[in-house]
Formats: C-alpha cells, structure tokens, sequence
C-alpha cells in the first residue's frame, strides 16, 4: 500500500519569532515500519510531527504521505490517514466528556452512532480508561488525560500513527500496556519520546534529532546501545541496558 | 480573580446538569429553543400593569425544573446575581409614577409599584427560562438546533470554540494566579506592576493554544460541524411538548386565568 | 450595560434582533471571503478572552457604581469590524444563556450597542483614521482611547433609547441620559486604557495580527460619506420602526408626556399612523396593550374611577390578588407532587 | 531543625464533583529524608502534593510542616519554607522571558539584584537551560518549559522540595543532570513520579498510593522489587531492576 510511505525531504521550520526549529531533515518510512525519533530537549521531534499531520507547513523542503503532498488543499487527506497524539493532552480534549471526545472523530466521518459506540468503548478499555468515559476531560489527572487523548486518537483507525511523547506521564502499567497495543498495531508509527526503554522494545528503526538536523538515521539495537553516540546528542542508553544491579554490568 | 473562577465553576454546573438524561433532556433541541422563545416573548408582551396575569406563567419553570431534576440552589444563586440590574431600574417606577392602582380598603397601591413588580416577575421568568434552556439542552446541542435554523456554519463553529476557549482561558488564569501567589508568599493579591505581562502572557499564551486545539480537532476530521451523536430525529412528541406549551402561553397571555379563579373563588364565597 | 429581557418590549426586542441579524449575516458574508484558518481559532480566543474581561467588575472611581469592560473595540482592532462583530455576538449569546445576563429577547440589543457602534461606527471612523498616518505606539493609545470612549457612549445613547421605546420604565429621558452617559463616560476612560494597554502589547509581541486585520477590510477602502449615508439610512429606517411600535401604544415617552399634558392621546400624525396600529391591533399578538384582556375590561366597567387609564376598582383588586396567590399555590403543588411521583419512581426502581 | 518535619494525619479531601481523590492519608516525613510518592493513575498524588503546598485544603485531618500546621493563615510561612513544582510547567510560568520567571521568586524576598542575578544562573544552570534565559516561556518545548519550572523552585532556595513528575518530558541527560542535583540537596524532599528508576536512585523511602489510600510505607529497596506488591498497585519494577539483557536475569 503505497498510501503509507511517508517521504520527508530537506524540511526547514523557522518559528515566527526566527527560531529555526528544522534545519533540513530528509528520511523515508515505509509501511509498516516503527520509527522511534528521539533527540534531546528542544531538538525539534515536535516541530517534526507536526509538520506531518499539516499543523505546521514548512519554509522549505516537502513532505509527502502516500503519494500525496502535504499542504493546505490536501488535509482533509492527509488527516485521515495520520492520526495524531500531540505532546500536550489538554490540546486535545476539548469535548464536555470523556465519551464525546473520543467519539468525535469518529462522528465527524459520519460512522453510523452504533460504529461510533463500539469504537470508543474499545479504544477506551485499550488505554483502560473505559470507567472515566462519563467525566468530563478537565478534570481528569495528568496520566488519565493522556489516556484518554490517546483513545481520542485510537479510535479514528488511523493508517498512520503519529504520537509526541505518548508514554510520559502514564503509570508503569498503563505505559506497558500501551506498549503492548503499539506492538500489535500493524501499520506504520512514528514514535517521538525519551522513553528510550520504549523504543528499543517497540521500534525497529531509530532516528536521532539534534538542533533540527538529523544525526542518525538507523536500526534501534545499534544506536541505542552506542554510549557515545547518545552521550553526544543529549542522551541515555536505555535504563534495561544500563548497570544491572543483579550481575552488575555498566 | 475569584468572579472569574467562579464563572467557570458556573458554566460546569450548567454543563454539567445538561449531560443528564431526563424526559425533558431528551426532547429535540429544536423545540426547546422555539418554546424558550415562545415563553419569552409571551413573558415580555405583557402590559406593565398586568400582574396577576403573568403568574401562570411560572408553572413552566416550575414543571421543567422538577422533571430535568435541576437543583434549584445554583439556578436560584444565579438569578439573584443578575436581579440587581433589573431592580435598579425598575425601582424608579414606584418614584415617578404614583396614580394608585389597587384600591383596598386597607392600602392602595401605585402604578409603579404594580410596574416594578411586574417588572421584577418579568426578570424572574426571563432569567430562569434561559438558564432552564441551557440546563437541559447544552450548549453543543443548542448549536446544533441553531443549525437546523440555518444559522450559517461560521457562527456556529465560533460560538462554540468561544465557548470551549472560555474554560481554557479561564482555567489557565486561576493556574497563573495560584503558581504567582505560591513564589510570592506573604502578598495578597497580584501586583499592580505585574498585571500587564500578566494578562498579556496570558492573552499570548492562550491565543496559541486555542490554535493547537483547532488543528487536534481538526486532526480528527473536524470540519466547521460539531456533530452530536446521540442527536435522535424529531418525533411526534417533540413537536406535542412544543405546541402545548405554546398553546398553554397564549391562553395565558388572552385570558387572565387568575384573576377568574379569583373572581370564581369570591363568587362563591359570596 | 446589558439590556434585560424583562425591561424591553417585544417590539422594541424584535426590531433589535433584526437589525443585528441583518449586520450579522453582512459579516458573515464579508468574513468568509477572507476567511484563514488562523482567523477561526483567533475569533474563539479572543472571544473567550473579552467574555472573561467582562466578567471582571471593577469600581468606577468617584460614582460608587461598578461597571465592566465592552471589549467591541478590541475586538474590532485584532479581528476587523466583520469577524469583531461576529465574535461579540457569540460572547452575548454565552453570556445570555449561561449567566442569564441580558437575556435571550435583549439579544438583539445587547449585541448591537456593543457590537455595532464600536465595530462599524468608532473603529472606521476614528480609529482607523488615526491609525492611517502609520502604526506607533502614540498613535495607536490615542485612537484606541478616543474609539473606545466613543463606541461606549454611543451604545449607552442606544440603551437609553431602547429602555425607554420599551416603557417598562418610568424613568424621564433626561434623568435616564444624566445617568448613563457620565458613568459611560468613566467606564469608557478605563476601558479605552486597558484596551490601548493590551493591543500596544499584542502589537509589540505579534504586530502581524493587529496590521493584517485592519489592512484585510474593504472598510479600510470605502470612503467616510458611504459609511455615513448608509448609517443614515439605516437610523432612518430603525427610526422609522421604533417609532411605529412606540406610537402604537401609549406608553414609554408618550406616556409621560401624557401624563403631563393630560390629553389621552396626541394627535395621531396621519392616516398611515392609524391604518398601521388598527393592522397591528388585529394581527399583533407582540405589542404591549392591544390585548383584551380581563384587568382592562373590568376596568373600563367601573364606573366611579376618574383616571382614564388603568385604575382597578376594590373587587378587581381582591379577586387578582387570591387569584394570583391561588396560580402559585398551585404551581407549588404541582412542583412538589411531580416531585415526589419522580422520587417514587426511583425508589421502586432501585 | 524541627521545621523541616512533615506531618499528615487523616487526610481526606473531596473535588467538588464528589470525586474522593483522598481517602485517608496519615505519613510522616522528618527532616532530610527524600521519599518517592508512586501510584497508579488517579491514585491522588497530585492531590495529596496539592495539601502540602495549601493549595487544597484537607476536608478532615490536618498536615503540619514544621509546627505549623497549613491552614489559610499560615500559607505565607508554609509557601516560604515548601517550594513546590507542578505537573503541568505551563502553569507555572508566567512572566515574559524565563530569566524574569525564575527571578520571580528571589525579588519578592527583596534579595539585592545580584543576588537575585547570581541565583537565577545558577539555576538555571542547574537544569541546563542557561541559554534559554531571554526567551519567552511560552515558546519553549515541552522539556524545556520543564527545566524552567523546575529552575523557578530551585530560585526559590526551599527548605523543602516537592515535587510531581519532574522528570516527564526531560530528555535523559537532564533527567540524569536533575537527579544528580537532587542527590546533593540535603533538604526534605517528595517526589511523586512514574519514574520507578528514580525513585530507586533517589529515594530511601517509598509511598505508595492507591485510590486516595497509602498502600505501603517502607524503604524504597524492599517495595520497588517486590513484583507481586507493584503489579497489585498497577506499577512495575524499575525498569533497571527487568530482564537485564546481559545476565539475563529476571
Ligand atoms: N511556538 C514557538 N515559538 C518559537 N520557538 C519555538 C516554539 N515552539 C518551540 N520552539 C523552539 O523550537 C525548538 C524545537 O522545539 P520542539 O518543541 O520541536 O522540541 P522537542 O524536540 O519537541 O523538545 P521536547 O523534547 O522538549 O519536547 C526549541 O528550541 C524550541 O525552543
Ligand atoms: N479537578 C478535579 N475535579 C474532580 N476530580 C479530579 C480533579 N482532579 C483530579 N481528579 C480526580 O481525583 C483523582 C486523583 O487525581 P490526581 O491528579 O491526584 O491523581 P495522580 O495520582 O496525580 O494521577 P497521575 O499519575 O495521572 O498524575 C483522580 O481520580 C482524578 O480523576
Ligand atoms: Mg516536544
Ligand atoms: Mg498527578
């Protein structure tokens, strides 16, 4: 299916104010891959996903999913194939209940109200959120939130995942739970986080942001586990695979 | 500050009260808006003399509140708050108009103050019939019956990301002000030297999330269109609740029903 | 400054609500040529941010009163007058089905003499022409300033006119003006202030937003005479309207003038006047006293009475006053019993 | 030092909705010690957090730092001596560069301006966003808002630290750079994290928390190795503590 390559070349973002976010960011991801993006703190993996769901457009450069670029015209497109988590769930709950939030994507595609029932209450037990359908969304703790804008997303069936920071702030279980869901979806997911315990189980190809440029480009195993590398951009190996306090390797 | 969070904590009460699921919750939107709007204008047509005419108005309230299960205490809290206005004007009737108007053995009555009343009884069922309207129907499905009136799209889709906005805002200033008053113990208050970048911050701030808000819905497909599930068809009984009500206010507004009972009642206690 | 449902008559509210409906769908009109995907999301913040500022009273120094900002001016400077007008006609209808504040009636009103004299008569006029010689921080506090003082006297004018066109009020137009317009005046000072505060800061910060609204209106373009001709136009025709309503029956100005010249009814202008009001008493239900209804035909029975408009003998008295104590005993009872057959009904479900 | 003992005794707290966040809290914290507040989602950490600073305050029960027990009252004493950063940066931020922010706090104490200067660098150095300085707060990454929160607290001098989820967002480098900052501030401190490895490093006494009750009281190496009690709370064990891919332990 070609609809799932997504192709990005040369991207450069400056924001409003002259900061440049991207600096020139080129990849490709076929189908079914799992990308992990890490880099450190204002590396610009935000600013990159945006640009991919069209919330932002670029100065320079293009990006194309499928075979179709990303612009103003084509959204209503592109937005139903990338599904977005964004990195701040109060973005994106913005309905008087946890059930109508996760409903309105689906509705906006004017599914049938029982298509509508049965996707929210699965997306909703998915995230395992499914006792909080009726409360409104404001008043929902940090990881409850994230749950629940997950599942807004979860439950439009999108064809590409796109997700900021999916894991921080959720309770160790439901993070492993979530983890356990990315595993089984099948399509392509795009994965930004500094979760690196998280990529190096779910995403078989990393990309490393630094400053809006690209550092490196390639298989998880390999550049997670390259001290000096990550040292270098700002970050960790995963804590799995450092100091064991049972055999105590460094 | 507290005005505003106290706003907020208004709006969700409302909010909240709209999501259950009462007979008169379920009745279409659209009917209830036009009923709202038949009681209103039946409410206001009345002379500013005729008081005792206006009394039957009040079993509407009445029956919708007990049925919608409204709790009376917010509801009543509110109305308070805006009769103020409406007695501050209406008090100078009784001042320039005082042409007596009961005539009792006992006490006569100037046309102002029979005016002020009515005026004030006016407000009462005006106030409560527009907070009643929003308690059982929500603010999503109020848009979604000013839709069906051809209300164009754009106004639509901005009233209700105002409304949505208002909760951010307003939630973000209580934010703002509790962080700033934990790193300024010991000031009550905000500084006055600090209120600009304040408002400005927050004004900045606010306007740039309201626009990721916009792309996450429309992220999800949105498309100038609230769509509202569980919104049924319009049915018979729909257009029944419309209808009797309306015939019910126009019997009112041409017979004055209590002044009959009234009479009634003397007839036969003569 | 909110009209209320209760002090308006639905002539007067009728006649508001389609003047401001007819401003709106001009808007509405205009916006969605130049509509941008930022605009929409800009009109809801900034929407949200005025119904907020609303909600904050502040203290009208030397008066004792207390008033709120409008906020039309600065809508109309960050949005333009179209997309400005728009957004205070949303921030009124939350207002008036949340706080009641208003009403749904006063809507119209409301709307208008918020929204139309700052967006459509002070913005053009004033501000827009002190702002044509180029933005600086100078220019943009005095024509801020000047507008929005404007823009609020005028619509307290409009509410003064309204209330009184209604006749719920016994309040004699001059003491009502000496009323409003000075604590109009003091409010406008402190709204003009803070609206010139936060539009030099959001021009500081995102001088893009307030150039790009004032340079994207064709109002900019047209000249003054055409605003000002079709201003006339329309004052005629809203004129011409409320004074129909208003001499349809008597009361609000004529009212008082007949109590003090004590003719029951002055002379009827012509011919249209009088066609127009026997029209309207047969197919009116709206306006206030074409009712037949039982109060005033007692009345008239009653022989000893000297006034000629409304005087109730003893027996109608007596009668409305057990009548009316007898509706709310029973709008009480039938409270509490569906009350309590609602509360059965849930026992026996449990 | 007295005033640095925390004491929480029967503590239960409603939202307004009816929601019981706290059902009964009694802990006792004195002076130096750092503990880890972990739980599941919704477990009302941030609500418990939330009554030690007087944010909320309790239905029943009382807390006191020091001898002083929070109340409306004596918030100017408690607010001087409890620093307190937020799981929401946002909220935490509010004038119109992060130097200004994170000066905040030191001017209200009337601290001479290079005082003041001297704190706010070191602060911010601290966390690692010296270069941030001159920009506006409310144009940062989620992680740098972090480390900007994070440095208005320190600013701040408190006598005792608390925390909820300082870590989330933070790329690892800053994670590592906080918990080595918090390993040298010998003050109380209590952190309400996800971060189970943290919590490991950092704390020698753990809470746990679950629907507004605690759970278990006791040192953190006995608690966050015992499967059985985490996976009943909905937590995990740290994930340096899983599978470790060299000895293969489990
Ligand atoms: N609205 C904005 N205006 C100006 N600059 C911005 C804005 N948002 C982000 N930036 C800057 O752009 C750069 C990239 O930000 P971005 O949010 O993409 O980082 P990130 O990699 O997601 O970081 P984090 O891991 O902290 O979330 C940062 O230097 C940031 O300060
Ligand atoms: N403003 C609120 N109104 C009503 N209920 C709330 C509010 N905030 C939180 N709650 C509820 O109170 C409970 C405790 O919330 P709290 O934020 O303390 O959890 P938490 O342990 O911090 O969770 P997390 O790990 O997700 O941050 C949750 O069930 C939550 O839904
Ligand atoms: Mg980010
Ligand atoms: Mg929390």
């Amino acid at each position: 299916m070609s609809h799932h390559i997504i192709q990005v070349n040369n991207l450069k973002y400056k924001y409003p104010d002259g900061r440049e976010a991207l600096n020139g960011v080129t990849f490709r991801i076929t189908h079914g891959e799992s990308i992990g993006i890490v880099g450190a703190n204002g590396a610009g993996k935000s600013t990159l996903l945006m640009h991919l769901v069209g919330v932002l457009f670029p100065d320079e450069g293009e990006i194309s999913v499928g075979d179709v670029p990303v612009t103003k015209k084509t959204l209503p497109v592109i937005r139903q194939r990338v599904g977005m988590v964004f990195q701040e769930p109060d973005d994106q709950l913005f309905m008087t209940t946890v059930y109508d939030d996760v409903a309105f994507g689906p509705r906006n595609y004017k599914l049938p109200e029982e298509e509508v029932e049965k996707r929210v209450k699965s997306s909703l037990d998915t995230v395992g959120i499914l006792h909080l359908k009726d409360r409104p969304p404001y008043k929902l703790s940090g990881g409850e939130k994230r749950a629940a804008a997950i599942a807004t997303v979860l439950a439009m069936n999108p064809d590409i995942l796109v997700m900021d920071e999916p894991t921080s702030a959720l309770d160790p279980k439901s993070r492993r739970r979530l983890i356990m869901l990315l595993q089984s979806f099948t399509h392509t997911k795009i994965i930004a986080t500094h979760d690196m315990d998280m990529v190096f189980e779910l995403c078989e190809r990393t990309i490393i942001l630094q400053d809006g440029k690209v550092i490196t480009d390639g298989p998880t195993a390999k550049i997670l586990s390259n001290v000096e590398l990550m040292e270098e951009c700002g970050l960790e190996l995963p804590l799995g695979l450092q100091g064991c306090p049972v055999c105590g390797t460094k | 500050m507290p005005n505003l969070v106290e706003s907020l904590y208004n709006i969700r009460i409302l909010d909240e009260l709209a999501e259950k699921r009462t007979i008169i919750h379920n009745i279409h939107p659209l009917m209830k808006v036009l009923t709202t709007g038949v009681y209103l204008m039946v409410t206001v047509s009345f002379g500013k003399y005729e008081l005792s005419g206006l009394l039957p108005l009040i079993f509407y309230p009445v029956v919708l509140i007990t049925l919608a299960d409204i709790p009376i205490v917010p509801i009543f809290k509110r109305v308070l708050l805006v009769l103020p206005l409406i007695i501050g004007i209406g008090l100078f009737n009784p001042l320039f108009d005082k042409n007596p108007m009961i005539v009792l053995p006992w006490i006569q009555i100037s046309g102002g103050w029979i005016s002020f009343f009515s005026i004030l009884i006016k407000g009462f069922l005006t106030i409560l019939a527009a907070l009643i309207l929003i308690a059982t129907t929500g603010m999503t499905r109020i848009a979604s019956a000013l839709r069906i009136m051809r209300i164009p799209r754009l106004f639509i889709m901005q009233l209700l990301l105002t409304y949505r906005y208002i909760s951010v805002l307003i939630e973000e200033v209580g934010r703002v002000v509790r962080a700033y008053s934990l790193r300024s113990p010991g000031e009550k208050g905000i500084r006055f030297s600090n209120w600009g970048s304040l408002t400005g911050q927050l004004l900045i701030r606010t306007l740039e999330r309201a626009q990721r808000v916009y792309h996450s819905m429309c992220c999800r497909g949105f498309a100038g269109e609230y769509n509202v599930g569980r919104e049924k068809g319009m049915g018979i009984g729909d257009i029944v609740y419309f209808v009797g009500w309306s015939l019910y206010f126009v019997i009112i507004r041409y017979f004055n029903i209590p002044a009959m009972i009234g009479s009634l009642m003397m007839g036969v206690g003569k | 400054m909110h009209m209320a449902d209760a002090l308006l008559s639905p002539g007067v509210g009728g006649t508001m609500w389609a003047a401001t409906a007819g401003v709106a769908a001009y808007s509405i009109k205009k916006v969605q040529n130049d509509i941008d995907e930022q605009k929409i999301p800009l009109m809801g913040v900034m929407g949200a941010f005025v119904f907020a500022a609303q909600m904050i009273n502040f203290t009208i120094p030397a008066t004792g009163s207390s008033g709120h900002l409008g906020g039309g001016m600065l809508l109309a400077i960050l949005l333009g007058p179209y997309a400005g007008f728009l957004t205070m006609a949303s921030i009124l209808v939350i207002q008036a089905l949340f706080f009641a504040d208003g009403g749904l009636l006063a809507l119209g009103s409301n709307i208008f003499n918020l929204g139309f004299y700052t967006c459509f008569i002070a913005y053009p006029l004033i501000y827009k022409r002190i702002i044509r010689k180029g933005y600086s921080t100078g220019r943009i506090f005095t024509g801020t300033l000047l507008a929005s003082i404007i823009g609020l006297q005028l619509g307290a004018f409009s509410v003064v006119l309204q209330t009184l066109f209604s006749g719920k009020t016994e309040l004699p137009f001059g003491t009502f003006v000496m009323l409003m317009q000075p604590i109009h005046l003091a409010i406008g000072v402190v709204e003009g202030l803070v609206t010139a505060a936060v539009v030099g800061f959001i021009w500081k910060a995102r001088p893009e937003i307030i150039e790009k609204a004032a340079a994207g209106e064709a109002l900019g373009g047209i000249s003054i005479k055409k605003v000002l001709a079709g201003l006339a136009i329309v004052a005629v025709i809203t004129g011409g309207i409320f004074s129909w309503f208003a001499s349809a029956y008597p009361d609000g100005l004529e009212w008082s003038m007949l109590n003090t010249s004590g003719k029951e009814e002055l002379e009827a202008p012509d011919g249209i006047h009088q066609t127009l009001s026997s029209i309207q008493e047969k197919i009116a239900f709206l306006p206030d006293y074409s009712f037949k209804n039982q109060e005033q035909k007692v009345s008239a029975d009653a022989p000893e009475t000297e006034e000629a408009w409304p005087a109730v003998n003893v027996g109608t008295s007596v009668s409305g006053l057990v009548g009316g104590v007898m509706t709310l005993l029973l709008a009480a009872i039938t409270g509490f019993s569906i009350y309590v057959i609602k509360k059965r009904e849930k026992a026996s479900a449990v």
